[in-house]
């Protein structure tokens, strides 16, 4: 009498609650610190913020801290979290040409306008477990922070750059967005229901707080041959950029926007074979964008491809908006997935019924033969 | 027919004009039948083809009058128009059997008793008394005409043209492929239904057969020379 | 569990904005009876899939005076609906019930309570999937163009080809019907058994899916039919010569459970509220 | 023949429309792809516009079709034919003009302004078509029979018993093989798919039937099989039919009239007799003569 025995009501769940604090620090020597989480656990953080849709560290600390590392489950905690804030804002366009670089490449080019920029990334780190690590201790890390810092100030720091694209450009060989993408207000799919064709706005929304994993996924599925997108990347930012709301006070623009803070993103902008570009009138480059909260490649180049893929034709899956939009949320995907874990004996009960019907039913010949006679 | 004029222009290669009738004008009083003769090449089936709409007349009158529409200009009806005559009223033999490959020739003749809202049986059945009458033999009925003698497509042709008592018949050499037995059997077929009233224009190959059916003759050559001399008496005047 | 009365939550957890905005689209639903309404479905501290978009329904729609019942399967006491009963309790702080007639809004996921409805009560569905036509097309775009159109031949064809290849519909759950003349719409996964109960019943009835951000609703008094040929009628689930075992009912939704003692299969309520009066009743 | 009492064209027209109705007639119909600019229409010789480049795969087309007449539609690949037929079908919108048909609301409603739920009803209730391929017409991965029960249903029919009736008469009369009315056209080869094409389009009984290019890939033995079956039911039958078509053989053999289109025009319509042995316009002569 499985599920009946299992609820119990209040109690069971009361207990499951306990048993996962249980299993959460029955081994622990000391509690997790949610600063170290933050600190140390940055790409994490940044994973759970832009799955969540919530820039907010600390909060995402707590989640993981929470979840025990479970990005899904973090994500979720954000998210559900968000939806009791009141929207008191919309900022204004945050401007990615003015960012503050940590780190900045292209593949288009060898050399770009104020250099390549490697910044702290694994692409050329040797795969190799560092057993060293388990023994850091803090006079190390001390030491080693102290010395960076010193060779950081003799260099410049944090530069900001023009964009790569804008060579191209100014060559005109990039394609301008086209004018049915140019929306007064953008949707906001938080506070809109979604109907499709979704406007461009909505489609890089739902991109940008999609799941990592399931948007890498698919963009490796265009690029291996069931979409027409396999691009080169134009310019790649990771950076900070200061967020800004506009005067609240008035209606008129009298006073100047406020400055709310700085926040960490990722930037992709590639370049399409102008031969996918059909529409143009001479052979241009298209462009495909990336943007996401923090520090994560993958997901910023995946958006760039899916968006782009979504502005073809075609009969791949990257190339239909409800099926790359409708499955790429974390939350929504795992809240699905996982409810096939709830009880479902009524409904289980009810095709029990149906096929032992069938069994007793006449076969299709036994209908033809009905039908013959009604023919007769 | 009033001053019919058929130029057929011709564009693939270079641009043509073949001028096949010039101005020929001829009056069939109802239940007649007219006789068209002259040496080939003078465009006595072209006439025919005027009138059955399948040349497009070039300029010129065909005064018609029928049961569907009353009087009607064939050279101006709509093909519409055209078509109704066609499937009711107005019957074309040609020399030639045009049929729709892959069936029988007891349907190419019953076919035509469709749109009379036959039933396929009851116009096989008038089909068989046609076919019968033409002495086409019983084993050639359900097979396929294509494969019939020049005589026996004729008679089909024939079957065809008479099974639905039109009020206007074309003829254009419809005994040509015949024997003398059989051709007397069908000239006496186009005598019975001429006194049933059918109006008839036709062009038979030998004088014998023309003289026995013709009310009267339009000697192509003659219209020819005639217009020939109005032409020149206009050009001088 | 996290306490959630709390001064940082709004009364019912949603803010008063989006339950707005849910009322307003319910409005719209009650007004055509089987179409589905799209809203921007919030993240609740449940999962999506697992009872969201009732939840966000019945946030919006209780008052401090509302009496809410949850139930899973028809029983009160299902994990998930005692989950559910608890956050409504915490974040709303009304009272709760577990009998069908105190109830004002009863929130259910697979069941329509056997104890008729009334005029005065709201029945809240869970509906993971809204689109009827989901089976037989995954494209939104076509399925709404075909709602529009009302061009339902496909469903019919799926139907017609269950006959065709087995004799029967096997649809089992998730019946699809026709509401009002006009919209074919989804019952959410509930047994053909209580399909009946959705024609001319007294209280109103509301779907949300919250992953798939829909409402629609059945008014009281709506015609409701199920899709059927007219020689192949409806039919529900057969317990025919089975009573439950508990309160010996034989005209109610019954659950099969595998008796390890006896090594028999028998047979209970599925709504354990009613089996519960009905023990009384007959004072078993 | 001549006299005097002889009644004016426009009397007789009218006289004629009277006893005499088209099923359907189509006015000044254009189908543009494009944005379209104000030099659009001018060359009669293109049909993309070399300004703007939209392309007008239909203009100012008009036609009627009378009930149980077979209208043949002719000419190459990019004529603008099959884009026709599509509009006429309600697979494609109009950029302008009009299509009435006799049976609905006496033939006064321009179709092409109904709503698509109309349409929709016209179409299942007055139309069937044949698609050149039969991808476009057959659901593959259901049975042949379940493709026919579709079009019953759609036009009402929700009996399993008769459905199934009706599209065993069907099955036989398109002389296919009973035993495989359950199994999937994907199986079937393309002479047979479209014999089940043509059963699906006559199921509701149309007074309408729309054929594309019906015979066009098939090997010339099944071609002939399938255009016989054609004219077999038209003739029994009596539906309507417009038959599209790059082969004139085909329309020889099928249409009473036909109609010619080059660069999305109509150049040259007549009785199908006399496009053949009398045609006028330069295009059709080169046609006819490549037939030959």
């Amino acid at each position: 009498m499985g599920y009946v025995t299992v609820t119990g009501g209040k109690e069971a769940i009361v207990s499951a609650n306990r048993l996962i604090r249980f299993y959460r620090l029955k081994d622990a020597a000391v509690p997790l610190d949610v600063k170290e989480i933050q600190s140390q656990m940055r790409l994490m953080i940044d994973r759970v913020m832009g799955e969540g849709g919530l820039y907010a560290p600390e909060y995402a600390a707590i989640a993981l801290k929470q979840a025990e590392g479970d990005i899904a489950e973090a994500a979720f905690l954000l998210r559900a979290y968000r939806s009791t804030l009141p929207r008191s804002h919309y900022s204004l366009t945050v401007e990615p040409a003015q960012m503050r670089l940590i780190r900045r490449i292209s593949s288009a080019f060898k050399d770009i306008p104020g250099g390549q920029m490697l910044g702290p990334t694994y692409d050329y780190t040797h795969r190799l477990i560092d057993f060293a690590l388990t023994n850091e201790n803090e006079d190390d890390i001390a030491a080693f922070i102290k010395d960076f810092r010193q060779e950081m100030d003799d260099a410049e720091q944090m530069p900001t750059f023009s964009k790569v694209i804008d060579v191209l450009r100014s060559e005109d060989l990039m394609d301008g967005m086209p004018e049915s993408h140019a929306e007064a207000t953008p949707f906001d799919v938080t506070m809109e229901s979604l109907s499709f064709p979704a406007p461009r706005s909505a489609r890089l929304q739902l991109l940008a707080r999609g799941e990592t994993g399931a948007m890498v996924a698919l963009a490796y599925s265009s690029m291996r041959g069931y979409g027409a997108v396999h691009p080169t990347i134009g310019e790649l930012r990771v950076g900070f950029v200061s967020v800004y709301i506009p005067y609240p006070f008035s209606d008129q623009a009298e006073g100047m926007p406020i400055y709310i803070g700085e926040i960490l993103l990722t930037e992709v902008e590639i370049i399409n074979s102008f031969a996918e570009n059909k529409t143009a009138d001479k052979a241009r480059f298209s462009m495909g964008y990336g943007l996401c909260f923090g520090h994560n490649e993958p997901k910023a180049i995946a958006m760039a491809i899916l968006e782009s893929s979504l502005e073809t034709q075609g009969t791949a899956p990257v190339q239909d908006q409800e099926f790359v939009l409708m499955h790429i949320d974390s939350v929504e995907a795992n809240g699905f997935v996982s409810h096939l874990k709830l009880p479902h004996y009524v409904t289980f009960q009810s095709s029990l019924d149906r096929i032992r019907q069938t069994r007793n039913q006449p076969g299709k010949e036994e209908i033809d033969v009905i039908a013959d006679r009604r023919e007769v | 027919m009033e001053s019919l004029v058929k130029r057929f222009h011709l564009a693939l290669t270079r641009d043509i004009d073949v001028c096949a009738l010039d101005g020929v004008s001829f009056e069939v009083p109802q239940g007649c039948f007219l006789g068209i003769a002259g040496p080939s090449g003078v465009g006595k089936s072209t006439i025919l083809k005027c009138i059955y709409r399948t040349y497009l007349p070039t300029s010129g009158h065909v005064w018609y009058r029928s049961a569907l529409f009353g009087e009607i200009d064939l050279a101006n009806a709509s093909e519409r128009q055209i078509s109704l005559l066609r499937a009711q009223e107005i019957g074309y033999v040609s020399q030639f059997l045009k049929v729709i490959p892959r069936v029988t020739a007891i349907d190419v003749v019953a076919g035509r008793l469709i749109p009379f809202d036959y039933t396929w049986q009851q116009a096989r059945q008038r089909a068989q008394l046609l076919l019968e009458m033409l002495h086409v033999p019983k084993d050639l009925w359900d097979a396929y005409p294509a494969t019939f003698s020049g005589g026996e497509q004729q008679r089909i042709n024939l079957a065809r043209g008479f099974i639905t008592r039109p009020r206007l018949l074309l003829l254009d050499e419809p005994t040509a492929s015949l024997d003398d037995g059989m051709k007397q059997h069908v000239v006496e077929l186009i005598l019975k239904m001429k006194q049933e009233g059918v109006t008839m224009v036709g062009i038979f190959h030998d004088q014998d057969t023309m003289k026995r059916v013709a009310d009267s003759v339009l000697n192509m050559g003659d219209v020819i020379a005639r217009n020939d001399i109005a032409k020149r008496a206009e050009a001088m005047s | 569990m996290l306490s959630l009365i709390d001064e940082r939550y709004n009364f019912a957890f949603l803010d008063e904005g989006s339950k707005r905005e849910i009322r307003r689209k319910t409005l719209k639903a009650v007004a055509i009876p089987g179409y589905q309404v799209p809203f921007a479905s919030r993240e609740l501290p449940i999962a999506r899939g697992w009872g969201t978009g009732g939840l966000q329904l019945t946030l919006s729609l209780i008052g401090p005076k509302d009496v809410l019942k949850v139930i899973d399967q028809g029983s009160d006491d299902s994990v998930n609906a005692v989950s559910i009963r608890h956050l409504v309790e915490n974040t709303a702080g009304i009272a709760t019930t577990e009998e069908t007639g105190e109830a004002t809004i009863i929130q259910t996921r697979h069941r329509i309570p056997e104890q008729p409805l009334r005029e005065n009560q709201i029945l809240v569905f869970q509906v993971p999937l809204p689109e009827p036509l989901r089976v037989i097309e995954p494209r939104e775009e076509i399925t709404r163009r075909q709602h529009a159109e009302m061009d339902y031949s496909s469903m019919w064809l799926s139907l017609y080809e269950d006959i065709v290849h087995w004799g029967v519909v096997t649809v089992s759950h998730s019946y699809p019907c026709i509401a009002h003349g006009r919209y074919l719409f989804s019952p959410s996964p509930i047994p053909r058994w209580d399909i009946p109960k959705l024609n001319h019943a007294e209280c109103l009835y509301l779907f949300g899916a919250g992953r798939e951000k829909r409402i629609y609703a059945i008014p009281p008094y709506t015609d409701v039919l199920p899709l059927s040929f007219e020689d192949y009628p409806f039919e529900v689930e057969s317990f025919v010569g089975r009573a439950c075992c508990k309160c010996g009912s034989s005209d109610t939704f019954l659950n099969e459970i595998f008796d390890e003692a006896s090594g028999q299969k028998i047979y209970q309520c599925s709504d354990t509220a009613f089996c519960k009066k009905r023990q009384r009743e007959r004072e078993i | 023949m001549m006299e005097t009492k002889i009644l004016s064209q426009q009397e007789t027209d009218d006289a004629f429309d009277e006893h005499d109705i088209p099923l359907m007639k189509v006015k000044g119909l254009s189908k543009r792809y494009g944005e379209g600019c104000e030099k659009c229409t001018m060359d009669d010789s293109i049909s993309r516009c070399p300004e703007c480049g939209a392309l007008w795969a239909c203009r100012d087309i008009s036609i009627e079709l009378y009930p149980k007449e077979i209208l043949g539609i002719v000419g190459e690949s990019g004529s603008g034919k099959s884009t026709l037929m599509r509009c006429l079908y309600f697979e494609e919108q109009v950029t302008h003009g009009a299509m009435y048909l006799s049976i609905f609301r006496s033939g006064k409603a321009d179709l092409f302004k109904e709503s698509s739920q109309i349409q929709r009803y016209i179409r299942n209730h007055m139309m069937g078509m044949v698609f050149q391929n039969p991808w476009m017409g057959l659901r593959m991965h259901i049975s042949g029979g379940g493709n026919i029960a579709e079009k019953l249903i759609a036009a009402d029919m929700y009996h399993v018993g008769s459905i199934r009736c009706r599209a065993a008469e069907l099955w036989r009369r398109v002389e296919m093989p009973l035993e495989r009315m359950d199994e999937s056209p994907r199986n079937f080869s393309g002479g047979m798919q479209q014999r089940v094409q043509i059963a699906k389009a006559l199921a509701n009984h149309p007074p309408l039937l729309f054929l594309d290019e019906v015979t066009t890939g098939l090997d010339l033995s099944v071609q002939a099989k399938v255009l016989d079956l054609v004219r077999q039911l038209q003739q029994e039958l009596g539906v309507a039919m417009l038959i599209v078509s790059h082969d004139l053989a085909v329309i020889r053999m099928l249409a009473d009239r036909t109609v010619v289109m080059k660069h999305g025009r109509i150049i040259e319509e007549g009785l199908t007799d006399q496009i053949l042995e009398d045609p006028q316009h330069p295009y059709t002569q080169l046609l006819v003569r490549s037939l030959l």
